[in-house]
């Protein structure tokens, strides 16, 4: 929210007014995040509690922290449909490398790391230098990243790890919870990396225009490597606090989560195409989408409802937020 | 804070097994003017983690948990017995401080149903497993079938594929087996969902080949009574093991303090005798 | 200091250059002359590393060089300005300057201080003032060409490369940049300077090298040649007149088209016009005058506060160029590649697009044998230089095109064609061709409005002239009033009314 | 195969020639079908049996029709997640009227495919006249028409349907299963549709360049509508086969059909970027697909590892297929 913010649709310079912020690109999500907040907060008693709110919080991260790297490659026109299996495969691998290969965890946490970014730079290699689709590449990998988690751990749960590590998942520095610290700072560095490096610069370039950026002078291979590469290892440090949360490696885990961190990357103001979109943005649809399961839940609502109301409230944000930018 | 209220969530919702549970709590709660919150984890343990933590968030007093994955949810069981509140879980066991267990005899019900077949096969000729998701009761199945098949030598287990407990999955999964087996003649599913995609396989290829699985769901049951390769079922209680559950944590409630850990329902034999009697 | 020899390059199987030569002394203006598909840019594209050549070298300085992409082409002091725009349209203008080479301060950090104090500065060098920190899309399509420029100066190129730079500036802009690139060619820059206007080339620059069909014809000293000398050099033949005669003005002709207000903003002024049967209305005015978002909000295609058309007397609403397609208007839109063509359609396949009433089968289907037959006849009218009815337009030359485009709407049969610089980029030659069927166009009685930013092509083939100035109107020129004096006047002075 | 074939990449007029042939979009896709039916073959005994091969091509229907409204709206430039959802909704509501409203099996059939028709619709007027992108509003929709399913149906599978039903799922007429039968002339009415009619030019056009196709008059919102209420209507389709081979209404079928739908439409040529490809390069797609799930089954591969040789087969063809178009 700095005057310098670059949205791919940059305003003046000047200080922080309401104005501003109206015509800044985060106005329409931040309206929708109220929104429905009061309108949770009305429905529910519970919800606008400190701990309640720390609680939304703790569960938004996973998929907030995955939306980190969707929003790196959703801005440079791509997509990666390959998060959430990657998030299980590296949850997997670092639990089975503790339980059954003794590996001190540190060790096979930063194993986990390595990995994610690993497969993530594999995506980027086939999408940048196979110059194949975005999407389809991700897709094959999700299946195949899903399968090789599943043969590692031949389809059982990893079970045994440490006490420790629950730390990831559910403690707490001061009121609060570890993983919420986590995306923060994760989503701090995203921002540096997009409004204040070079890269971030070649990355909205990407988006915009990616023969005019080629033709700068721009390492457009290079840059699409590296968001996927982002992505990867966002995955990976997602895996960790599953891995926290759970208390085991789950090859199962994170069906799905590719479409919620989607979701959020949109619902944050993104363009799919590319080239125009905040972090922030994606900080604050990861929130909403989290205030809605969390909202609709605590209203007591039907499962098969819930569903039903999602969509609905998601084609209305996006329709609304297609007319203000 | 007078009134008792009683959350459930479910690994899913979108099987009958699991429907026909949620409906037998509704019914003991209205008896009990209790509140009732039920969510559906779609098969995903972290999802569930926070529908507990939500149900948390809301005051429960009794958790019912039927777990996606038994280590996987250990935090939900640490967070909810942290507010004091009583957790049992359904069906399949928990990790952590559960007060109690109540599910069925899985391995025995896979045993049970993989005897039947090779009994009915005369003890001879080439079988198959259609697996699903893995998740111990799953697993327990599966283990308890193949112990019963190793008792007969005539038997042989020539493949085990994975049908996701989804009808139209185990439909292309079994035709393949059909296509690919040519002597094939009993074929063992973990449960009904995935039993009833193989019965229509099985159909549709005009083959003899007899069919047992574990659940006694409804359309199994009725399979079962009308005569089709469908032969046995293996049934399990899930209205009961809700009800026992919620006894269970209501005894606690009230100050019982010998409240047993685990408490096993049987499981029972469904075929073609006794299925039109039978129902959940 | 720059030579070039023997330069040779082949997409595939088909060689676009056969061995052709260039020699850029420091310190002189030196402009590539050819046809359309002659090969400038492609000549050019490999002086900067972006494409390889297949033969050939390149020397700077008398020393032999390589580029393998353009970075080392820049860091061997070339800079180029790209006949198709580079700039990428969300980020400003400095961050667009200094696009992948950013300056960088602690910790490798974006230092836009210092972008933004060189961006001023270059700015300031070429006079113009185009604001820094607005998304380049918002800017016109002037101020981005300049940006462009000082992406370009930026560089501290002592090669310049300006591939068609005027194509989209009016005649004051083009001015401002010559004065501009005089002083670089006093600092000793060597410019090399690509367009198709040929008074350019006589007011700026000192030498030419023309090409042909990718062969290289000859290098010379401005001074030598002339007008006529030139177009034979670059087409082979010499070009009679230009422009086809106009016939006698009929004011009792009926009206095609009458537009009682057109209003594109709240707040701007309000035109009108009329369109008679049988004429060609020449939109004038300035580069962002409004003249491509009159006709676009004539049509519902653009924005419009205000609209009130009548066509043939009765009062009409577009929503959208499909309506006026059925009322017999057709669009012939600026940016054929990207309004006009589906590049990887074939040329029948653009051809018929939205004509396909005229070959059904049974109703519902398309009548192949007939489109083809039809695309043939219409191909060989425009006299479409192509393989074939079935080659793709995206391997053909720019004018061809465009030829394309036109014989989409001369194959069907409409009442009305608004073409928004239908000549855009195209060579000499062509351009007799295109004008020679507009006239015959209106001569059966059609009526053209033809937008066009080329005063001569607006005084040669209008037979009225509205001028436009600040989004709206303001005069309407006939008869000998159609001259360069009283357009321009009117361009650059004409008040507007603003109306709420 | 005909000299006529639009593919949005124009070739050049001339009979049917191998040469031709070898440079048709369909090359590729035929030449991976050729491979990949071989090695099965080679690998099992049991793979070229008729029998076995009308057992792929019955497997096949369901994606197979699912994957022409696909390809109807990936040549457009769109996509349409919500496929596999809209016909786990149809197939319980058919199922529902017919066993718990006593309405005529015919009559519900037909209910059905109004109603597919009818949210394809829905999605095409959100993505034309609500200017969103596709993407979001189908997956917004594939989820709120998966909880309709489960509301509606109770989350139970609705059986007891009269059993002619099943004929539209195992029926034959001669040896040729009924949805084969069924997926055949719906190949053959989108050949003609995409071949032979002006609504076909201009999807190709839609995809080839939006903003010049609406600038020369082609209804653009028009055709983006009725694509998708083709996909629609062909989710409907497979509705109706799905309910034959399952003799009952499933609210929960089909999770992740859109995902094989989309391969087999990207396997078969068409660029996910729309503009570009061919209705029969689909179906080889779709039985590529099919061939694959099939022979890995009858080869008694682990079902795990089979998703990581699928990924990599669809990698590789999509690589090769890449260099040759
Ligand atoms: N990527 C390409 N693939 C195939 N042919 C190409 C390619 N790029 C250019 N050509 C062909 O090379 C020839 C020269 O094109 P070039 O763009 O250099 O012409 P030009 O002289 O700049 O024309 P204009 O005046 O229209 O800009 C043309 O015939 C063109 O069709
Ligand atoms: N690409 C663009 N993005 C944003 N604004 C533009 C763009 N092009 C032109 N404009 C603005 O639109 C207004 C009118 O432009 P328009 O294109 O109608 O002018 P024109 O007279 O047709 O000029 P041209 O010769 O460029 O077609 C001007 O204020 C101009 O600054
Ligand atoms: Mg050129
Ligand atoms: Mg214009």
């Amino acid at each position: 929210m700095s005057h310098e913010e670059n949205t791919g649709a940059a305003g003046k310079s000047g200080g922080f007014t309401l104005g501003r912020l109206l015509h800044s690109p985060l106005a329409l999500p931040l309206i929708g995040l109220i929104v429905v907040s009061v309108l949770m907060g009305l429905a529910s008693d519970n919800f606008f509690s400190l701990n309640n709110i720390l609680n939304v919080l703790r569960q938004v991260s996973i998929v907030g922290i995955l939306a980190v790297g969707m929003t790196f490659v959703i801005l440079t026109g791509g997509i990666d449909l390959s998060v959430g299996a990657v998030m299980a495969l590296v949850g997997t691998i670092i639990a089975g490398l503790i339980v059954n290969s003794g590996i001190p965890a540190p060790l096979a946490m930063l194993a986990g790391l390595v990995l994610g970014t690993v497969i993530g730079l594999a995506n980027g290699a086939l999408v940048a230098w196979g110059r194949m689709p975005a999407i389809i590449v991700t897709l094959a990998t999700m299946g195949m990243a899903r399968g090789l988690a599943l043969i590692y751990s031949g389809g059982y749960p990893i079970s045994g790890l440490p006490s420790w590590i629950s730390w990831f998942g559910v403690g707490r520095i001061g009121v609060v919870p570890v993983p919420v610290i986590i995306m923060l700072v994760i989503y701090a560095i995203a921002w540096v990396l997009l409004q204040r490096t070079p890269f971030g610069r070649h990355v909205y370039a990407l988006g915009g225009n990616e023969t005019a950026a080629k033709l700068s002078g721009v390492k457009t291979q290079r840059v699409k490597l590296v968001v996927f590469g982002i992505s990867g290892l966002t995955s990976a440090f997602a895996a960790v606090i599953l891995t926290g949360r759970l208390m085991s490696g789950q090859p199962n885990a994170g069906v799905g989560f590719e479409l919620d961190a989607i979701a959020a990357v949109v619902l944050g103001g993104t363009a799919i195409a590319g080239g125009r979109g905040l972090i922030l943005g994606t900080l604050i649809g990861a929130v909403l989408l989290g205030i809605l399961n969390n909202g609709l839940n605590l209203m007591g609502i039907n499962p098969y409802l819930q569903d039903v109301i999602k969509g609905a409230i998601i084609l209305l944000a996006i329709y609304i937020g297609r007319e203000w930018r | 804070q007078d009134k008792l209220k009683i959350g459930m969530t479910f690994q899913e919702l979108n099987n009958p097994y699991f429907v026909s549970m949620q409906e037998a709590l509704n019914e003991a709660a209205a008896d009990l003017g209790a509140d009732v919150v039920v969510t559906d984890a779609g098969h995903d343990v972290a999802k569930q983690i926070s529908d507990v933590e939500d149900m948390l968030q809301q005051g429960i007093d009794i958790l019912l948990l039927n777990p996606t994955d038994s280590a996987g949810i250990e935090a939900a069981v640490h967070a909810a017995k942290a507010q004091d509140v009583i957790v049992v879980a359904v069906d399949a066991n928990a990790n952590g401080p559960v007060d109690t267990f109540v599910g069925s005899k899985n391995r025995d019900a896979g045993y049970m149903s993989c005897k039947y077949l090779a009994e009915a096969l005369g003890g001879e000729g080439e079988v198959a497993i259609l697996d699903g998701i893995p998740v111990v009761p799953i697993l327990q199945r599966v283990e308890g079938c193949k112990a019963a098949l190793e008792e007969f030598e005539g038997i042989s287990l020539v493949t085990t594929q994975n049908g996701r407990q989804d009808r139209s999955v185990a439909l292309g999964v079994v035709e393949n087996m059909i296509q690919s087996h040519p002597n094939l003649a009993g074929i063992f599913s973990v449960n009904d969902g995935g039993a009833m995609g193989a019965l229509a396989a099985i159909q549709g290829s005009g083959r003899d080949i007899k069919l047992t699985s574990v659940d006694g769901a409804p359309e199994a049951v009725k399979a079962i009574a009308d005569g089709t390769p469908f032969i046995e079922t293996t049934a399990q209680f899930p209205r009961d093991q809700v009800r026992v559950g919620l006894a269970m944590a209501l005894a606690q409630k009230w100050g019982a303090r010998v409240v047993p850990g685990e408490v096993p329902i049987d499981v029972m034999v469904v075929d073609s005798e006794n299925a039109a009697d039978f129902s959940w | 200091m720059l030579e070039l020899n023997g330069i040779r390059k082949s997409f595939g199987k088909i060689e676009v250059l056969h061995g052709v030569d260039l020699e850029v002394r420091a310190g002189e203006v030196h402009a590539l002359l050819g046809e359309n598909g002659a090969g400038k840019s492609t000549l050019m594209k490999i002086l900067c590393g972006i494409l390889q050549p297949s033969a050939g070298t390149i020397r700077i300085d008398g020393t032999e060089r390589h580029f393998a992409d353009y970075d080392q082409a820049i860091a061997a002091g070339i800079g180029i300005v790209f006949q198709e725009f580079s700039l990428i349209p969300h980020l400003d203008a400095v961050e667009n300057m200094f696009l992948a080479r950013e300056m960088r301060g602690p910790l490798g950090l974006l230092n836009r201080k210092a972008m933004r104090a060189r961006a001023g500065q270059i700015m300031r060098q070429l006079a113009v003032d185009v604001p820094l920190d607005v998304p380049i899309n918002r800017l016109s399509v002037a101020e981005q060409q300049f940006v462009e420029i000082a992406k370009a100066l930026s560089l501290e190129a002592r090669i310049l490369v300006l591939d068609e730079p005027t194509a989209t500036l009016t005649p004051s802009e083009v001015e401002h940049l010559f004065k501009v690139m005089r002083e670089l060619r006093r600092q000793g820059v060597a410019i090399v300077f690509i367009s198709h206007h040929l008074e350019e080339i006589f007011e700026i620059c000192d030498r030419i090298t023309v090409l042909r069909d990718g062969d290289f014809v000859g290098s010379c000293a401005v001074s030598e040649v002339d007008n006529d000398r030139l177009v034979e050099m670059m087409v082979g033949r010499r070009i009679e007149n230009n422009f086809p005669p106009k016939p006698a003005p009929d004011p009792a002709a009926p009206l095609a088209i009458e537009v009682e207000e057109v209003q594109l903003k709240r707040g701007g002024p309000v035109s009108r016009f009329a369109l008679r049967k049988g004429e060609i209305l020449g939109f004038a005015g300035l580069v962002g005058s409004g003249r491509t978002e009159t006709v676009l909000a004539m049509l519902g295609a653009g924005p419009a506060t205000r609209c009130k058309v009548k066509v043939d007397g009765v009062e009409t609403r577009f929503a959208g160029p499909d309506e006026g397609l059925a009322h017999g208007i057709g669009l012939l839109p600026e940016s054929r590649k990207e309004q006009g063509l589906i590049t990887s359609f074939s040329i029948l396949q653009n051809v018929s697009l939205n004509n396909y009433g005229k070959y059904r089968k049974g109703h519902w289907f398309i009548d192949l044998k007939k489109e083809l037959d039809c695309t043939r006849t219409a191909m060989g009218q425009v006299r479409v230089k192509a393989q074939g009815p079935h080659a793709r337009v995206d391997t053909l030359s720019g004018g061809n095109q465009q030829k394309v485009v036109i014989a989409r709407w001369l194959n069907h049969d409409m009442q009305v064609l608004i073409f928004d610089e239908p000549t855009r980029g195209i060579d000499v030659g062509a351009k007799a061709e295109i004008y020679a069927l507009m006239r015959a166009f209106t001569e059966k009685g059609g009526a053209i409005i033809m937008i066009s930013s080329e005063l001569p092509e607006v005084i040669g083939m209008s037979d009225r002239v509205c001028v436009f100035r600040s989004g709206g109107i303001v005069a309407t020129v006939e008869g000998d009033a159609i001259n360069s004096e009283t357009i321009m006047t009117h361009a650059t002075t004409g008040r507007v009314e603003h109306v709420a």
